[in-house]
């Protein structure tokens, strides 16, 4: 369990602007999928934009895999080869004609030759399974499409860390689970996973750890199913469960569920608890 | 018709994965037979091969072609009318030969249209830009271009929802509150052309953007049958049109 | 008013693509060098180019009760300057001949001539004379936007005479006909550009 | 129960596109919350564009209170007064620099005076719940406010039928309930709503009936309770049951629930209706 990326006391304020980001310290385990969960405007889009260096902090520092950040030309470069960055809206990041040729672009930034540079766009096409859409017209794509053709633009660089603001904004519930899909299966080919949401729904599927958000501070840093079956602690976050916690934490308060149980990730899951409850001679 | 009507039917007709060489040798080469021989026969031969392309060929859409065709017919229409009026001393009259002139500019002008047409529906405007580089314009313009190409749709799109989001609330509903709303219209978009062209900065900077714009482009392979059937049919138009 | 593709003979295409290229290539020269020192200018240039076009794209009602689209080169020449305009103008240009079939690529000279290089360096002078005169400010904005959307249609009127000849009165017999057309339409429109442009940069300085 | 807008055979395409709408039927009853629910690109957004006129159909009509749609200058304007339409994208729809300077715009385009349009101004803002903002410059409101102002923009023409497309997406889970508690209201002062969405817990929060879209037409039309609990028909159109109705549905299908109870519209309903069953001695 190595941090790959921390930050320390983090301030920042956009120019002009009240402070975005208030003394801010967060670690980054490599390996995992970690959330930044918070309502908007809590900071979490700066944040992101800090671990990448497209942001300097006004105090505090980044540390990537024990270094101190190297905000000149070449440092960037090195840093953004290392941590790639999916803005939220797709259209910010896609600027090419054709999805193969936008995919390249990251690819053929790093120096790589051309042949290297396509086989880099087929692995990454291939992990999102968007494979054959590499020649349509990114404006012709639909908002799911974009969304994937903008993460394997990052993926093409094979990067260690892949940040992601808000991923399933904007997507219907279909279009957001094959996008969990294909993201934990990203992780589970040993990329380190950020993403920011306000979605708890999403990062009690998604992420690993878990760091609340909110005010340009973190309120607590720790793993996904203790954070989110606190409601107090969410509560001051201005969140609430997700339903599905709600309701376990409220069937468990009740006596409806047995209290040494795992946290449920799924209906399936919960519906079993309640089964095992409700006719105690078929548990374990 | 909207902005991106055209384009898409590029991206979507039979001749989409052509080569681009091909494309271009067929439109500019008719092109410029078009506006170079005599209009009769030349620019009537161009006129047919080039429907013949377009909708035997590529199979272009004929109603979206036709949709797009009538601007330009419209400055035909007012434009031939000026060849048949002469203007002298005792006022306007009917021009001696101005029924023949304005025929000849009719034929020519509406034969090169055909020609635009043709590239323009079997190839993304993307494409053309593309090609740009290798006439030898330098990469920043190409790369501007691009980006300008991208921007297009964002914003149209953009233009398109505030002008029907103010249509909603009746901001067309007389002359005054229309230009009034218009002018709303473009000074909103303006910031937020600007606002758009500073996310796309730092998303491509996070993608190790260090100036230039390199992408892998594909090359598809020329069809020498069809190099040679085009080149074949120009040297027929314009011996047809020489000594026809 | 686009020259439409194959309107203007041979020898009047090449002659404009003649005319219109040291306007356009000074200024691709000088954008060039711009570009190479602060690359991220290019994503402010395409958004404007952009903007430009879709500016193009919009109906806005005249005076008579036609419409029509603006043309946004005296907006476009007060905000960026008439020498980025005249790059701008063609690439806009280009766009709108493969986007919408508007304009061609024969003509693309000669509307560059008329539509990125007159018109723009006309508003901006415009522009530049009613401030030094100390006219009222929205006063200097609708003069620069109509003069200049103005001195485009003469371009292209001028453009079209030359082309064209009356057969009895010649060249000037035939700027008066293609004139007296486009007055009738044209002039509203200026007028309508010059309004819009006001409101525009009102509306652009209020926030 | 009289339909106040209705639709019958809807087709539309995009000019060289496929169709969006494909012979679709649909009828709005006056007073009722209505949600078109389905997926993104199912036709929703260009459904509601049809309903207010702004999209003019290929074939099929529109009736609006029993007349037959008038797409003259006059109808439309007629018509537009009576049925609002509020965009997903506050951005595309606030013009002006303030807030109230922009409510004021349909009002005054209605041709109230300033007096009358003042009044309509602070009597929208005050049912949104956002009379403080009335003087704020609107490029300094969050994205929760941009919605409501945009909504404001709307109420304050004073129409029959309100039409909001997707009006949650991009806001966290706070601010969606608090607009959907202003909706709520809205609703309660006999306002019709018709919004799209492709959440079905916002349909299943706020909605007295449901249409259920897909491809383009509409796949059933009915009571929200009947509709959002029918998984197999969900299921076609693409959506899965809210996670509540999930874990209902599950529990009762084992028996833990009483098959004759209303269907649970929040969490504590549900947890009841599980401790009435684990307790029979204490059901009704």
């Amino acid at each position: 369990m190595s941090a790959i990326l921390s930050v320390e006391g983090l301030r920042y304020a956009y120019p002009g602007e009240v402070p975005a980001l208030c003394g801010l310290s967060l670690e980054v385990t490599a390996g995992r999928k970690l959330a930044i969960l918070g309502p908007n405007g809590a900071g979490k889009s700066t944040l992101l934009l800090h671990l990448n260096g497209s942001l300097r902090p006004d105090a505090g520092r980044v540390t990537l895999a024990g270094q101190a950040a190297d905000y000149s030309r070449r440092g960037l470069n090195g840093w953004r080869s290392r941590v790639a960055l999916v803005l939220q809206e797709p259209d910010d990041q896609i600027f090419a004609a054709t999805v193969a040729e936008d995919v390249s672009f990251g690819p053929l930034n790093q120096g790589l030759s051309e042949a290297e540079a396509a086989l880099r766009v087929q692995g990454a096409l291939a992990a999102l399974g968007i494979a054959g859409l590499a020649d349509r017209p990114t404006h012709m794509l639909s908002g799911g499409q974009k969304k994937r053709v903008a993460i394997a633009g990052a993926v093409a660089m094979q990067p260690e860390v892949l940040l992601l603001d808000e991923p399933t904004a904007g997507l219907d519930r279909e279009g957001a689970e094959q996008l969990v899909t294909v993201l934990r299966d990203l992780g589970r080919r040993g990329m380190t996973l950020v993403f920011s949401t306000h979605d708890i729904e999403l990062a009690l599927a998604l992420a690993d750890d878990v760091a609340l958000f909110t005010g340009g501070t973190v309120l607590a840093q720790g793993g996904a199913g203790a954070l989110l079956s606190d409601p107090a602690l969410l509560a001051r976050a201005g969140l609430r469960p997700p339903v599905l916690l709600e309701l376990w934490l409220a069937a468990r308060a009740r006596g409806m569920c047995p209290p040494d149980a795992p946290m449920p990730r799924s209906v399936e899951d919960l519906v079993g608890l309640l089964a095992r409850a409700a006719s105690p001679a078929q548990a374990g | 018709m909207s902005v991106g009507t055209i384009d898409r039917a590029a991206g979507l007709n039979r001749w989409r994965h052509r080569a681009l060489a091909e494309k271009l040798l067929i439109g500019l080469g008719f092109l410029v037979l078009a506006v170079g021989l005599p209009p009769w026969p030349g620019a009537a031969l161009v006129a047919v091969a080039m429907l013949g392309f377009t909708f035997a060929g590529a199979r272009v859409p004929v109603r979206l072609w036709l949709a797009a065709v009538a601007l330009p017919l419209g400055f035909l229409a007012t434009g031939s009318v000026m060849l048949l009026v002469q203007v002298g001393p005792e006022g306007p009259a009917l021009a001696q030969d101005g029924v023949a002139a304005a025929a000849q500019v009719c034929l020519r002008a509406m034969a090169a249209t055909f020609c635009l047409m043709f590239l323009a529906f079997t190839t993304p405007a993307a494409e053309l830009i593309g090609g740009l580089r290798r006439l030898r314009v330098p990469a920043e313009i190409v790369e501007l271009a691009l980006l300008t190409y991208r921007f297009v749709f964002l914003l149209a799109d953009e233009a398109v929802a505030m002008t029907a989001a103010q249509r909603a609330r009746l901001g067309h509903s007389t002359r005054r509150r229309w230009l009034r709303s218009s002018g709303m219209v473009i000074a909103n978009l303006l910031p937020r052309a600007m606002a758009r062209a500073r996310r796309m900065e730092t998303g491509l900077a996070a993608r190790g953007w260090q100036g230039g714009m390199r992408v892998l482009t594909q090359r598809r392979p020329v069809s020498v049958g069809m190099v040679v059937l085009v080149l074949v049919l120009q040297v027929a138009v314009g011996v047809a049109a020489t000594w026809g | 008013m686009h020259i439409m593709e194959g309107f203007l003979p041979a020898s009047h295409a090449i002659g404009w693509y003649a005319v219109s290229a040291p306007f356009v290539v000074a200024g691709a020269v000088r954008l060039r060098s711009v570009l190479r020192d602060k690359p991220e200018a290019r994503m402010t240039l395409a958004a404007a180019g952009a903007f430009a076009f879709v500016l193009s794209a919009l109906k806005i009602p005249s005076v008579t009760g036609s419409c029509s689209h603006p043309t946004g080169t005296g907006l476009g020449a007060i905000v960026f300057g008439p020498a980025v305009m005249s790059v701008l103008g063609v690439i806009v240009l280009l766009f709108q001949a493969v986007l919408m079939a508007h304009g061609g690529l024969t003509t693309l000279g000669a509307n560059a001539f008329a539509m990125a290089i007159v018109g723009p360096w006309v508003a901006w002078g415009v522009w530049k004379l009613a401030g030094r005169m100390g006219l009222r400010f929205a006063v200097a904005v609708f003069l620069a936007a109509s003069l200049g959307n103005l001195a485009t249609y003469i371009c292209t009127t001028l453009q079209l005479a030359l082309a064209y000849p009356d057969p009895v009165s010649g060249f000037m017999g035939a700027a008066m006909k293609f004139g007296s057309i486009f007055a009738l339409t044209q002039v509203p429109l200026a007028v309508a550009e010059g309004l819009l442009t006001v409101v525009v940069i009102e509306a652009l300085s209020g926030k």
